[in-house]
């Protein structure tokens, strides 16, 4: 299609869901800055934007969760004040969340049903669980409690939960940040039915390449400001991304002639015994990472890469000194600090709360992994000018956006968040570095600018990780991509010979079936 | 109409230093009309509450004496309660440190025990608090019992301990079977630093104690872990360190230091072990360290200004005959309010009129 | 009468206002709240349910002022840890002081007055069934309300959806209120109906245990109903066994002390506490895996709007 | 003229409807007696810990001239204080230390013991008396040893159960208490802590009960035998009297019957001829002519205890008493 203005497109029809002039004001902070967006049935409308560029406010102001300070909202035409989700999921919007609102200590089956108006018995939406479940391939076993389940499956339990509703609209805040490709390709599936259902879409992603496939349309903010709408299809991800971000980005390049060098991280046969019921066993898992190597793992989120990071962090202990050795040493059964001391480093997938403490300012965050071996702390006593050092470096050198020098970590977007703690690992020098999902749910910019930061720390003769669900990632960064599953860890591939059909398989085919062996087999 | 409250950006500094007077002052309106529904002089009463206690010296000795065993106990309770362990059986380790401690000063009553024994008193209480403390947080981390109910049934444990003792074995040979211990030997008692008044060492000790927490917390890897540890758990042990250890650690020192404040309220104002040595420290001290805002100079300060209420609502007793009982609501509500203020410091309340934007900001 | 019949009465009776305010508490911080004024709320329902059954005459009024005295109360602690969010572990605790002082003030005109105690029932037949008669028949009314009160808390928990979504709003309230439900107001009904049970607890010791008033006559029952929650680990059926466990080792020590068993009797006195310190290791012990406290218990909830 | 200042510290609240509440009775007895001349004042629930020396002080300062210090917790705490103020007079309840401005005064409850423990032996029909015990101090084992040797005067197979409540005050363990004791057999209850509650059991049971500190009759009207009522007015008065006619000196009073320390309240629910038997004790003691502690007295372990008083054991046997008398089926707590 050559019309430039995507609404066309639609000439004549009634737009779904509108708004008008909608504006959300923090104190003196304008999260959304009078935006006009239309949404049309039978339509998946994309929603980018950097992080805290204020997607995530407007679809919450849209599902009624927090009212606007001004502007309106239509809904077939009509105008609206809602007064809160219950009533947008009356008129028939739903919505799945960015941060799961799931209950970890209820039941699958109950979450449901908290997510429906309770006008049916449990019994009787208990069944249709498991019929709409079925009918779109997203299985899920009701009786479980949610603190035993995968991101993946909990993903899942939201989607379905959305969908029970019936929505004419329904909203996905990045539902596909913490999903594999075939769980991904899964949802796609489901989009397009409702599609054709003749409901409509609003669908927030940072992952450009699966907007390109999917999505109809694409409203573009950029700091609380529409900036655009364009039909996706007619753009590249690049094009996307500058209007994103108001610039052109950096491509990730690796350095030319990078050496391996001796090898710095080797796992020796390594098992280990869950320590949660619901955890996974690691079995039998051997690797060996040279310096100036990058490293990728990928595999269906849950098949043990929290629990092998666990265990290469130090974070659990093994008892075989020998599974885990660090720099040439045996360190299977050294802290996590004594691996810090050893010259390793972790980044975690979850930046707040594992990664840094939420309301402890960067200094204090910096202090965090830096007291092990980063001369900030004197005969027990903290050098703050040290910490506040690594802050500021950490800042210039990977462009870290704040409000002020010091600020908590809550305070930073996701992006930024995770750029400083990278930059934080990266400033210690680390000779190895193991680093989880390093840039999910982050915006085109600063995912670059993390992966460039890997990369560059390879060639500097680093061991360097990465376990990550996103297989493009890998596919740019890795020089051997191997795969998890159950478990157990699949013979590396070389980067060039690991194509998404080998790959595939070695995650086991269809994802979603796997989980189902991975349950039988534990049961 | 609803009454919603804002997240600031920043916590408010400037109203964290007006919200105790805030507080104060809504106290002061509040208390004039229940001392008016009484039929007692507002003026008079408030007078006795808040300056009368201020005026002279030796009620100011006693605010100290009475702020001494009340800041140490919170001090301590504030490092758990940052490390997000429940100690709420200080009132326990208090009796059990008073108890290990005046072991030594019985054994070695009437003898020439020189010098060494209040050091080793003071040392034995701190230790016995300590230990006595260790019993909840090891059945949290062996056996995962919660914390908070150990440490408070075991209040009661030591109480009837103490009295057993004191009742029987440690029962003063020459005090017609009455439940005390003999009166301490003066190598057994902590000296008071003025001649004539009731301010001892204790409150010196306290001090140093506040001093060292706020090192501690303020300047030390240590008190960051204990921060850490209670902030986000998951993120501590990334950072390599064990909430397990630190239970340990922070229910020891906690109870240390309430096992050392007992000591120190025995071998000091009592001198000598007896039933009845606690007016609820324990307890009482748990508030201090919240209106403390878990920080030791607010602890410093809440647990004198406490102290103050005391001394004042005996004084109002006294010369206005008010009832013990309308100091005790007076004592609630000040709490109220001040806790009610403090909230300013992270919130910025407003009235909301439904479907209206119309709102009317306060702080 | 049978001495193991006479037992298990003093057991229910002593454990009735335990279990109530118990009860009360389970439901209070199953929604995610954590009120440590359980004891004042008590001494506050004691004070003025005698105040209200001397003043009519009538046991019923006198429950019904001890539940709205209570609740009262405990509007008090919701205005503050709710609608304010304040620090709920201070707030329950200055509540706690409010209430002695209050109870004391309102009760001062009572002090030294009697009232005829909450009737023991009497069903002919059926009471007079050997051995298990009185205790199934024949006590006051109390302690078959506290018991009604336990099975329809539990049934209210896991068979209804009003009983799903408080647990809902303690296990994760930012999902709750994602989800559209008025946390604060559905935490606000908890805590007031902890406060009506602490209340109607706290009026059961001057209506049906020893009709009279005096200050402080709850003398740490508060503080044991808060421990008994802990200890039932949020479970409505573990909560009596807790209760009655608790109020029989407290009887069987006055009776071990009557038969003469020669031990000390601070350590008999000790008992109950030590048995539930014990009881609960090995509980903890035994237990595998799951959050058993509310995940979100204790913590403030300020929702965005 | 100034009028003279008098102060209390007090160890409940007043409403305790025990001691504490008799002793303001005391109080107000002087206020109405001599209410032109002087001004009390009084502090509550003063704990016997450390706050206790405070309160007094505060008394001192307030310029109170004689304090009554009504516990016997509050004896050092008033004694450095005393020391402290040498122009200040103290009085101080149960205890034995003095000093020149610091006198001690208590009762000879046992007396009252003695005249209970001859009721109940002629009133119970199990012939096995329920004994609630506070806290095992001299005056509460004193009065428990009078009780039974003037039982076996009636009864040589009297039996006593005692149950210790570890409190002075909690309604609701002493109501369990007693009820334990109803529940074993006993069918008199006494009681040697403050409430009302376990006279409120026996009436509900049917049994008998004596009260203790005030009149609790109200409580058990067809359960009260008779009660040992403290009557610390007259005692009050004379010894403000004598601080105001200035001849007040430090004294170590221990008045019993015939000093009206306490009283008896009349004795009910018996028949005529235990009335009387129990008046003539009552008499009899008050003339001096009967004493409880009469020697021989024999102690568990079948001895005589030494006769330090002619022919009764002396006032510091009895101030100090740490054994259970022949009889006692049972162990004092801490020996
Ligand atoms: N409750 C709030 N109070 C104050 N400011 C807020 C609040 N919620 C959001 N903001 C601000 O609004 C901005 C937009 O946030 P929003 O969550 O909508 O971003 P987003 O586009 O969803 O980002 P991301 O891609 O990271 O999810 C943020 O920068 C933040 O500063
Ligand atoms: N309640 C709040 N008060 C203040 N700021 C908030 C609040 N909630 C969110 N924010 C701000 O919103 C911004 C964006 O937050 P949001 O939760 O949408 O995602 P994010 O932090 O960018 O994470 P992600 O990487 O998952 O996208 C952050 O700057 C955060 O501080
Ligand atoms: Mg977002
Ligand atoms: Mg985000």
């Amino acid at each position: 299609m050559s019309d430039a203005m995507p609404n066309s497109l639609h000439t004549g029809e009634r737009p779904l869901l509108q708004t008008i002039g909608l504006t959300k004001r923090y104190g003196d902070f304008l999260a959304n800055a009078s935006i006009d967006i239309d949404i049309f049935p039978r339509e998946i409308h994309a929603l980018l934007g950097e992080n805290g560029a204020g997607k995530s406010t407007l679809v919450k102001a849209i599902y009624g969760l927090i009212q606007p300070s001004a502007g309106e909202i239509r809904w077939q035409g009509e105008r609206i004040v809602l007064s809160g989700p219950s009533e947008a999921r009356a008129r028939g919007i739903g919505m799945v969340f960015q941060h799961f609102s799931l209950f970890e200590n209820l039941t699958v089956a109950e979450n449901v049903a908290l997510g429906l108006d309770g006008k049916e018995s449990f019994k009787d939406m208990s069944a249709r669980l498991e019929q709409v479940s079925k009918t779109y391939g997203l299985p899920l076993d009701p009786k479980r409690e949610v603190w035993q389940l995968s991101v993946g499956e909990r993903q899942r339990i939201e989607i379905v939960r959305a969908l029970m509703q019936d929505p004419k609209f329904l909203i996905l805040d990045e539902p596909t940040a913490v999903l594999t490709p075939q769980e991904a390709d899964q949802l796609f599936i489901v989009l397009e039915r409702l599609k054709a259902e003749g409901r409509a879409v609003l669908y927030i992603s940072h992952k450009l390449e699966e907007v390109k496939r999917l999505c109809d349309t694409a409203t573009i903010l950029r700091g609380g400001r529409k900036v655009a709408t364009c039909n996706p299809r007619q753009e590249t991800a690049a094009s996307l991304a500058r209007m994103m971000v108001g610039g052109e980005i950096k491509e990730v390049k690796a350095a030319a002639g990078r050496q391996t060098t001796v090898p710095r991280l080797v796992v020796n046969d390594l098992t280990l015994a869950p320590d949660e019921p619901h955890g996974v066993r690691l079995d039998h898992i051997s690797l060996e990472l040279k310096g100036g190597e990058i490293l990728g793992i990928a595999g269906v989120a849950g098949n043990g890469q929290d629990e092998l990071f666990a265990a290469l962090s130090g974070e659990r202990l093994s008892k075989d000194p020998g599974t885990v050795v660090i720099e040439g040493i045996a360190a299977g059964h050294l802290s996590i600090t004594q691996r810090r001391k050893l010259g390793a480093a972790f980044v975690p997938e979850e930046r707040l709360g594992h990664g840094t403490a939420p309301r402890m300012r960067l200094s204090e965050n910096a202090l965090l992994t830096g007291h092990a071996a980063s001369g900030m702390v004197r005969h027990g006593f903290i050098d703050t000018a040290a910490t506040l050092k690594t802050v500021d470096k950490a800042t210039e050198t990977f462009d870290v956006r704040k409000a002020k020098r010091d600020p908590e970590a809550a305070s930073l977007s996701g992006g930024n968040l995770q750029k400083f703690i990278v930059g934080r690992e990266i400033l210690r020098n680390p000779a190895v570095l193991v680093v989880s999902q390093p840039t999910w749910g982050v915006d085109a910019g600063a995912a670059a600018v993390i992966r460039q930061a890997l990369l560059d720390l390879a060639a500097s003769g680093a061991a360097v990780l990465v376990t990550s669900q996103d297989l493009d990632e890998l596919a740019e960064i890795a020089d051997r991509i191997a795969v998890m599953f159950h478990g157990r860890l699949s013979a590396p591939l070389a980067a060039g010979e690991a194509t998404r059909e080998r790959l595939g398989l070695l995650m086991g085919g269809s994802s979603l079936d796997q989980r189902e062996v991975a349950h039988a087999a534990r049961a | 109409m609803q009454l919603v409250l804002e997240k600031r950006a920043e916590r408010s500094n400037a109203i964290a230093l007006v919200s105790p007077l805030i507080a104060i002052g809504l106290t002061i309106v509040t208390m004039t009309i229940l001392f008016a529904i009484l039929g007692k002089n507002p003026l008079l009463a408030l007078q006795a509450y808040f300056i009368a206690p201020l005026t002279d010296g030796y009620s100011l000795q006693e605010i100290a004496v009475k702020a001494t065993p009340l800041v140490m106990i919170a001090i301590g309770l504030s490092l758990c309660y940052l490390a997000n362990a429940w100690n709420i059986g200080a009132e326990g380790q208090f009796l059990i440190g008073a108890v290990a401690g005046s072991w030594i000063a019985v054994k070695t009553q009437g003898t020439d025990a020189g010098a060494w024994v209040l050091p080793a008193m003071l040392l034995l209480g701190a230790i016995g608090g300590a230990l006595y403390a260790l019993i909840p947080a090891i059945c949290k981390v062996k056996f995962g019992a919660s914390e908070i109910l150990t440490s408070l049934m075991l209040v009661y444990v030591a109480d009837l301990f103490l009295d057993y003792l004191v009742r029987g074995p440690w029962r003063d040979p020459h005090g017609f079977n009455f439940p005390t211990t003999a009166e301490f030997d003066p190598v057994a008692t902590v000296p008071v630093l003025i001649e004539g008044g009731r301010l001892h060492l204790g409150s010196i000790i306290a001090l140093l104690v506040v001093a060292a927490a706020a090192v501690l917390l303020g300047r030390t890897i240590k008190g960051f872990e204990i921060r850490v540890v209670g902030a986000a758990p998951r993120a501590a042990r990334f950072g390599g360190f064990n909430a397990n250890q630190l239970i340990i650690l922070t229910f020891a020192v906690s109870g240390a230091l309430a096992g050392l404040a007992g000591i120190i309220e025995v071998a000091g104002p009592i001198g000598h072990l007896q039933p009845g040595i606690s007016p609820g420290y324990g307890f009482t001290a748990i508030i201090v360290a919240f209106l403390g805002r878990l920080n030791p100079i607010g602890i410093l300060i809440a647990g004198l200004f406490l102290a103050l209420t005391f001394i004042g609502g005996e004084q109002a007793q006294i010369a206005m005959k008010i009832p013990l009982d309308v100091t005790k609501v007076f004592q609630g509500i000040l709490l109220f309010y001040v806790l009610a203020c403090d909230s300013l410091i992270l919130y910025r309340f407003r009235l909301v009129f439904p479907n209206r934007q119309v709102t009317r900001g306060t702080g | 009468m049978e001495l193991v019949e006479a037992i298990i009465l003093s057991v229910l009776a002593a454990s009735t206002p335990l279990l109530i305010a118990a009860t009360g508490e389970l439901v209070t911080e199953r929604s995610g709240v954590l009120n440590l004024g359980v004891e004042g709320m008590m001494i506050m329902g004691a004070a003025c349910g005698f105040a209200g059954a001397w003043l009519t005459g009538s046991i019923v009024v006198g429950a019904i002022c001890g539940i709205v005295a209570g609740t009262l109360m405990s509007l008090v602690f919701a205005l503050m840890a709710l609608g304010l969010a304040v620090n709920q572990v201070a707030t329950g605790l200055a509540l706690t002081i409010l209430g002695i002082g209050l109870s004391g003030l309102i009760g001062a005109g009572f002090v030294g007055e009697r009232i005829t105690p909450a009737p023991h029932l009497y069903i002919p037949v059926l009471t007079d069934i050997p051995l298990v008669g009185r205790v199934l028949f024949g006590e006051d009314a109390f302690v078959y309300l506290s018991i009604a009160l336990i099975v329809g808390v539990w049934w209210f928990l896991y068979q209804t959806r009003p009983g799903l979504i408080l647990r809902a709003c303690g296990d994760n309230h930012v999902s709750a209120h994602a989800l559209g439900y008025p946390v604060l107001r559905i935490r606000t009904l908890a805590v007031m109906f902890g406060g009506a049970c602490a209340g109607l607890a706290g009026a059961y010791l001057p209506l049906a245990y020893t009709p009279f008033f005096i200050p402080g006559m709850t003398a740490g029952r508060g503080w044991i109903a808060l421990a008994l929650v802990v200890f039932a680990s949020w479970r409505p059926g573990r909560l009596v066994v807790g209760a009655y466990l608790f109020g029989a080792v407290t009887i069987l020590q006055l009776h071990a002390q009557g038969w003469g068993v020669g031990i000390p009797s601070q350590f008999m006195s000790a008992l109950p506490y030590l048995a539930t310190v014990i009881v609960l290791v090995l509980l903890s012990r035994a237990r595998t895996g799951g959050s058993t406290a509310p995940a979100a218990l204790g913590t403030v909830f300020v929702p965005d709007r | 003229a100034d009028k003279l200042k008098v102060g209390f510290i007090y160890l409940g609240p007043i409403g305790d409807l025990g001691w504490t509440y008799q002793h303001d009775q005391g109080r107000l007895a002087l206020e109405k007696e001599l209410g032109d001349k002087i001004e009390t004042t009084y502090l509550e629930n003063v704990p016997e810990g450390p706050d206790a020396e405070r309160a007094i002080e505060q008394l001192v300062r307030a310029g109170n001239k004689l304090i009554f210090t009504t516990s016997f917790g509050y004896m050092d705490p008033t004694l450095k204080v005393a020391k402290k103020y040498p122009n200040v007079h103290f009085e101080h309840a149960t205890g034995y230390k003095r000093d020149k401005n610091m006198s001690t005064y208590s009762s000879k409850w046992y007396q009252g013991r003695y005249i209970q423990g001859l009721i109940a032996a002629k009133m119970s029909k199990t012939g096995v008396l329920g004994y609630i015990g506070s806290f095992p101090i001299p005056e509460v084992v004193s009065g428990i040893n009078a009780t039974i040797l003037a039982a076996q005067t009636i009864n040589p197979n009297i039996k006593v159960k005692i149950i210790w409540a570890n409190t002075w005050f909690d309604p609701g363990k002493e109501a369990d208490a007693a009820k334990a004791l109803v529940d074993q057999g006993a069918d008199v209850i006494m009681q040697h802590t403050d409430s009302p509650a376990a006279m409120q059991i026996a009436a509900e049971r049917g049994k008998l009960a004596f009260g203790q500190d005030s009149e609790m009759i109200k409580f058990g009207p067809k359960a009260q035998l008779t009660s040992i009522l403290d009557t610390w007015g007259p005692y009050y008065i004379a010894r403000v009297k004598a601080e105001l006619d200035g001849t007040w000196k430090s004294e170590d009073t221990w008045g019993g019957l015939d000093s009206h320390m306490f009283a008896m309240a009349p004795y009910t629910n018996m028949p005529d001829d235990v009335k009387k038997m129990a008046e003539d004790a009552q008499a009899a003691i008050t003339a001096g002519k009967l004493h409880p502690f009469k020697c021989p007295v024999v102690g568990q372990d079948g001895k005589e205890v030494e006769c330090k008083g002619g022919d009764h054991l002396d006032d510091g046997q009895i101030l100090g008493m740490n054994f259970y008398v022949k009889g006692i089926d049972d162990k004092i707590p801490g020996k």
